[in-house]
């Protein structure tokens, strides 16, 4: 257990902090903080919590309860439980989303020989999401917005990542909103893509996945929190400065084969939080009825979290046009 | 009166008089039987692999992986320290769970099936909390306990009590009214009869309990693990299957299903030595 | 005292109205048509069942279960037997309170086998025995048990002739130097006058005692000389027809389950008093 | 009175909840009043037709399909010794199958109707009731077979009069569990690809960290339990009659 | 033929080199020591248990397991009705398939359990009944289904004198109308000499036939002439010598549970041939 909201301090003068995040290629960078021994170098003893299955509402408790500090989230989760008054916010991104020249971190995809063309097409047409609450659908139902389609014609069934792609090919579903590897799976297997969704909904450059942490926690372990994100801002200028090291990271973490992650287009990787991505995704929420009304920027997001960076692409990055 | 009906014959010279005496008897018979015994599930299990092999690799879309992917995942892993602990994690919430549901759903299926007062007590609060899946409150004990080990015991071991819990108390309702009205008139103590009536005929409804809660215990220790985070097997799933793996899910999936078998395999074995006077168990007559 | 099994219209009233005194170290027999009620009067007297209206009395104290020196050797032996111990521990099962030395324990376990001529047999279980095997080990069990009082319901119907012989002589013998108080039901009648002090006759039920015969046949008595007694005959006719007079095949009723009972879970069969 | 008994502690942990609740602040333990206002407005009214009846509908359905499967592969099984043996370690395993890892699979192969979801709930519900009836019908006493085998009664005969009624009270111990198995399968194949149900409503007003909302679900999911467990429970009294009356007699 | 229970070295021989021929439409009664394989010897004949060694013919066939026309009397008659099926659907069980008319099937059932006494008994279950009432429950369901061949294990066992002599009549007239072949084990030597056309003495186990007498007395016989007959006397006494010269307590074995056979899964008692 983690004790009741306070940090633990330990022997040589570190201080704990367990996480949960599942090992993917947006997390790549705490586990290479880990290794390379940033988060110690700030004096911070950064623990994973084993994975989990489970979504932002399950791990919220965690947070509350002070077994973990910090969690690795869907945006939209911190403003739906603020808006019942469960005390969490976000303190940091994760990675950005972006398009490069030859793919996207973000795909709806069609069959190759279906008739979908726009996102206006789903209209009467079943899409995969990964979850029903989220910015998966959110983003979705935008983005048919946007193409001039009425998002409420469009039926959204929750199919997991993994067996999007088999449903999509069986025709269970006639569209999935997913994410890499399995947009490029699916690239080199001839599905088509629709586009973005998230680009389309949010603009260029939105921030998913963030990391939140209780209220409480914050409140009372200030500077604790503020190293923390010190640390992590550095991990993650380090990980976009070396990509061979974060796909080796990738590689062994999520114990994906080296041929996929070579060909992998590697994240974004975010430390700061960017507040008009998470006003959008709360006009979203509002628009599509996940949230009454649109919260206050200070109780959704951490007041000392500074401002994301989304101007300048790492090197590794080569953005599209 | 014509013709002779039944006849009973004399044997021919072959029926060996057998007196008091011991006997030797080659026990070369034994073996073969006890090959031909192993030899038919094994052939069966191949059959059966084999089949799921066809599947997979015609009808079925690739995600789901055919036995011999998984199997060779299985023998890449097979020296991955980090998925020996992951089982050996398992299986210690399994084996507290299951000790835990075993001592709890047998007294109260003792005290429930002997006493009609305690039954209709209890059963109104058991047959309200049965149905509601524990993926409904798990964020509510996360937020009492945390994402502990003791969390996915704890859960565990309240899915495989209900098992238990049942066929103790319909064992407990099968006793047989003659030797019971037997214990009560020798003056056999509470202790006694327990020991040595009801129990014995409670054991092979219990028996069947355990194994089908071992089951239960296994897998929700793995399914707590995925949802709750706690290190196990089903920790390593999430992650695997978040990140696409399929031969490795379908690998966990294997060894779920072989622990399920080896278990059941101790459990079987164990009730047979516990329950040789049974009629489950006894010599098939003629 | 009376007996009624269930309630309301489906009712069946074995046993209507009997009183009967055993005195200390007495030896009765009781017989009466099949279906009596003899059974059920046994099961009241060693406590299994209460009855219905008026009282059972052990020494002028009121039963209410089955008290620690009665035993009883029941009619459906193969079902009174645990088939999950072996035949030894069958009859030792009941000494374990009794009898706190384990060595103790095993030679009277050891001798009662003895007595019923079935030693050897101890290891085996009961359903690898036969019928009268099994009927014997009933008995050895109570007489293992060395109880005050043995109730003893057709001990003797599953075994030979001359089994049969033996063990009613065996049983004589033990009430002869122990001093147990017996009461037996039993179908021959040659048996009933052979071993009692006294004979019970009951009519069919609702049943009721319908005579109570004293046998004045000295005792030790013996296969030969007290059946070929004088009175043995005499006795053994005045029970005979004493029998045949009550029509031995009951009344019929015509009674289905209770259908009330059972509808809101009640216990199809309550007893009441 | 008899009836009044199994209310009495329900009776007191709903007066507890509505006490302890009444002035919670904390969001995860709304006041029951709360909670029973979202109850009636979510399951009440549209609940009924657009949500209770079609996962009702697919966890009855399953139920059915597996008691039905467990008894009729149970007697085969249990009766057939060698084929008992021979399909044992299959059945070990699909028992170890967990239930949640099934549902994508099934989307798979069956697709996102009713169909897959009624076959998972189906195959889960199926084993308890399965392994009763495979170790009740082994014991059957040997003396009532051989009653059968000297009147030459029919295996149907055999199957109807003796083996079933004989194994009834352990089929019936294995069916409560599968009765729970099934309620619980029903809630985790509304995880996935699905458009309605309790459990979708249910699980997504947790998502949604809606409390109130998951609160209710749960109300339903018990209230739904103690009703189907009377059905259950009044099928058994019918059927183990005998058995009651027999070990009740005294 | 012979039979032996299990194998090795806890082998039980129950039957040595028994050859026995019943002719159509005798009857015959089996005598002998408890424990001595009578039962064993009846299940051989109705194909419940496969011999040892040797074999058993019907109409010279060879059976291999319990023909059509053959029906039985369990000895453990208490275990031998369904207590889930009321005393009217256990008797008429057997019948469905022999009788496809239900109004034929309902009469028979109602005919023999008035012939054994039971009328009005139809809707009870049988453990509502009491042990001589289920017993004849158990003769009632054998005459229902009408055989070629009747097989008796104590039959009247744990009925009273009067319902006993009722019922040996009963199946006295059966026989005398019907011509059903008979073999009744007893362990009454009147009963025996009374009914049969043979009366097979066996031995102790490992049983062998000691001798077969016929009895000459005429039929139709009755309770009180019959026994009355001078040669009744007579056979009588023969009989009993012939089982007093057996030893009618077996011979004690010293096994014990076959521990070698459970040990790999094989059946604990398995047949050898
Ligand atoms: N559990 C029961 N429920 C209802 N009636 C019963 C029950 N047990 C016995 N009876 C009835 O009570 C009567 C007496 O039964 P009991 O067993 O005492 O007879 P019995 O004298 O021992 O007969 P037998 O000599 O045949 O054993 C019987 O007519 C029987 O139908
Ligand atoms: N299942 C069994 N396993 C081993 N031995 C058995 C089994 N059944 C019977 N025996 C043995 O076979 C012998 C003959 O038994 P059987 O039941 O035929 O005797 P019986 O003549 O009918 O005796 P009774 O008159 O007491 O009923 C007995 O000594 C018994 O110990
Ligand atoms: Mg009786
Ligand atoms: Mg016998």
């Amino acid at each position: 257990g983690g004790g009741d909201g306070g940090s633990a301090v330990n022997d040589d003068g570190t201080t704990t902090i367990t996480m949960s995040f599942t090992n993917n290629a947006n997390t790549a960078p705490l586990v290479l903080g880990m290794q390379k021994g940033i988060f110690r170098k700030h004096g911070i003893d950064l623990k994973q919590m084993p994975p989990s299955n489970a979504a932002g509402s399950s791990l919220v408790p965690l947070l509350l309860n002070g077994q973990v500090q910090a969690s690795v989230t869907d945006v939209t989760a911190v403003p739906a439980a603020v808006s019942k008054n469960i005390g969490v916010h976000v303190i940091a991104s994760v990675a950005a989303d972006y398009e490069s020249p030859d793919s996207s971190i973000f795909a709806t995809m069609v069959r190759a020989d279906s008739d979908i063309r726009s996102f206006k097409d789903l209209e009467g047409r079943t899409v995969g999401v990964n979850s029903l609450t989220g910015f998966w659908a959110l983003e979705v139902k935008e983005a048919v917005t946007k193409a001039g389609g009425d998002p409420a014609k469009v039926q959204m069934l929750a199919v997991d990542l993994p067996n999007q792609v088999a449903t999509l090919q069986q025709g269970r579903v006639d569209a999935v909103s997913t994410l890499q590897p399995f947009v490029a799976q699916l690239q080199q297997a001839g599905y088509r893509s629709l586009g973005d969704p998230a680009a389309i909904a949010l603009g260029p450059h939105s921030v998913g996945s963030t990391i939140m942490a209780a209220k409480s926690f914050t409140a009372e372990n200030p500077d604790t929190m503020r190293t923390f994100l010190r640390a992590w801002e550095e991990a993650v200028v380090y990980a976009n400065a070396h990509p061979d090291e974060v796909r080796v990271v990738i590689e062994q973490s999520t114990r994906t084969s080296a041929d996929v992650v070579r060909k992998l287009p590697l994240p974004w990787y975010v430390s700061g939080v960017s507040r008009s991505s998470v006003e959008k995704f709360m006009d979203l929420m509002v628009r599509y009825g996940d949230l009454d009304a649109s919260l206050p920027i200070d109780q959704v997001v951490w007041s000392e979290a500074a401002e994301a960076d989304l101007s300048t692409p790492p090197p590794g990055i080569s953005l599209a046009s | 009166m014509t013709h002779a009906r039944t006849i009973v014959s004399p044997a021919p010279v072959t029926g060996r008089p057998l007196a008091a005496g011991p006997q030797r008897r080659v026990r070369t018979r034994h073996v073969p039987r006890r090959i031909e015994a192993a030899l038919l599930p094994a052939l069966t299990t191949v059959l059966l692999c084999g089949v799921w092999e066809v599947l997979a690799r015609t009808v079925l879309p690739p995600e789901v992986r055919p036995i011999s992917s998984a199997l060779a995942w299985l023998g890449q892993n097979s020296t991955n320290a980090e998925l020996w602990t992951a089982i050996g994690h398992t299986l210690s919430h399994w084996a507290v769970a299951l000790s835990l549901a075993l001592v709890a759903g047998t007294v109260l299926g003792v005290a429930t099936g002997a006493n009609g007062l305690v039954n209709s007590l209890l059963s109104g609060v058991f047959e309200f909390v049965r149905p509601i899946p524990a993926v409904v409150y798990l964020p509510l004990m996360l937020l009492l306990l945390g994402a502990t080990a003791e969390v996915a015991i704890s859960l565990a071991a309240l899915s495989a009590f209900w098992p238990i819990l049942f066929q103790v108390f319909y064992g407990v309702k099968s006793i047989d009214p003659i030797a019971r009205d037997t214990a009560r008139v020798f003056g056999l103590s509470r202790a006694q009869q327990l020991r040595y009536v009801a129990a014995p005929s409670i054991l092979p409804f219990l028996a069947t309990g355990v194994r089908i809660a071992s089951t239960i215990a296994l897998l929700a220790s793995i399914v707590m693990e995925l949802l709750g985070g706690v290190s196990g097997l089903g920790a390593v799933l999430a992650r695997d299957s978040y990140n696409g793996l399929y031969d490795a899910m379908y690998g966990i999936l294997v060894i779920a299903g072989c622990l399920g078998v080896i278990l059941n395999l101790v459990f079987a074995r164990l009730e047979r030595r516990l329950l040789r006077w049974h009629p489950g168990y006894r010599p098939v007559s003629a | 005292m009376t007996k009624r099994y269930g309630a309301g219209d489906s009712a069946v009233e074995a046993i209507r109205d009997i009183s009967l005194t055993v005195a200390d170290g007495e030896f009765i027999c009781i017989v009466g048509p099949s279906g009596a009620g003899k059974t059920t009067l046994l099961k009241c007297m060693c406590g299994l069942l209460k009855s219905t209206s008026g009282s059972i009395q052990l020494d002028g104290v009121e039963i209410s279960g089955p008290p620690k020196r009665v035993a009883c050797v029941f009619q459906d032996y193969g079902r009174s037997l645990m088939p999950w111990l072996t035949v030894e521990r069958n009859v030792g099962l009941p000494l374990k309170n009794k009898v706190s030395s384990r060595a103790e324990r095993d030679r009277r376990v050891r001798s009662a086998l003895e007595q019923v001529g079935l030693d050897g047999f101890g290891r085996q279980y009961p359903w690898q025995l036969s019928g009268g095997m099994q009927q014997r080990v009933a008995i050895a069990r109570a007489l293992a048990y060395e109880p005050e009082i043995l109730l003893l319901d057709e001990p003797f119907a599953s075994v030979d002739a001359q089994t049969r012989a033996d063990l009613e002589d065996l049983v004589l013998g033990v009430h002869a130097t122990s001093g147990i108080t017996m009461v037996l039901v039993t179908h021959d009648i040659d048996e009933a006058v052979y071993l009692a002090d006294r004979v019970v006759v009951l009519s069919a039920r609702p049943s009721t005692v319908i005579e109570t015969l004293s046998v004045p046949l000295p005792r030790p008595r013996d296969q030969v000389t007290t059946k070929a007694d004088r009175r043995f005959a005499e006795l053994r006719t005045r029970v005979l027809t004493l029998i045949r007079r009550t029509g031995a095949v009951p009344v019929a009723v015509d009674s289905s389950l209770p259908e009330r009972g059972t509808h809101d879970g009640a216990p199809m069969r309550s007893l009441q008093r | 009175m008899r009836l009044a008994v199994p209310t009495i502690l329900p009776v007191l942990a709903v007066l507890a909840w509505w006490v302890t609740s009444a002035g919670s602040a904390s969001p995860y333990y709304p006041a029951l009043s709360e909670i029973l206002i979202t109850f009636r407005n979510t399951w009440l009214f549209d609940g009924v037709r657009s949500d209770i009846f079609p996962s009702v509908g697919r966890m009855v359905a399953g139920f059915g399909l597996g008691v039905s499967g467990g008894i009729a592969l149970g007697v085969v099984l249990g009766r057939i010794r060698v084929l008992g043996r021979a399909l044992n370690p299959a059945v070990q395993f699909g028992r170890a199958l967990p239930g949640a890892t099934l549902v994508p699979i099934s989307v798979i192969i069956f697709g996102i109707g009713d169909l897959g979801k009624i076959l998972v709930i189906g195959f889960i519900a199926m084993f308890p009731v399965l392994l009763n009836t495979i170790d009740a019908v082994r014991s059957v006493d040997p003396q009532l077979e051989e009653v059968c085998r000297v009147f030459r009664l029919t295996r149907f005969q055999r199957l109807t009069s003796v083996l079933l009624p004989a194994s009834a009270p352990q089929i019936f111990a294995g069916m409560r569990v599968s009765l729970q198995l099934s309620f619980i399968m029903m809630v985790v194949t509304e995880i996935f690809a699905s458009i309605n149900g309790i459990g979708h409503v249910t699980l997504e007003a947790k998502q949604m960290f809606d409390m109130p909302g998951m609160w209710a679900g749960m109300l339903l999911l018990g209230i739904l339990g103690i009703a189907s467990n009377g059905l259950v429970l009044l099928l058994q009294r019918r059927v183990l009659r005998w058995h009651t009356g027999q070990t009740e007699s005294n």
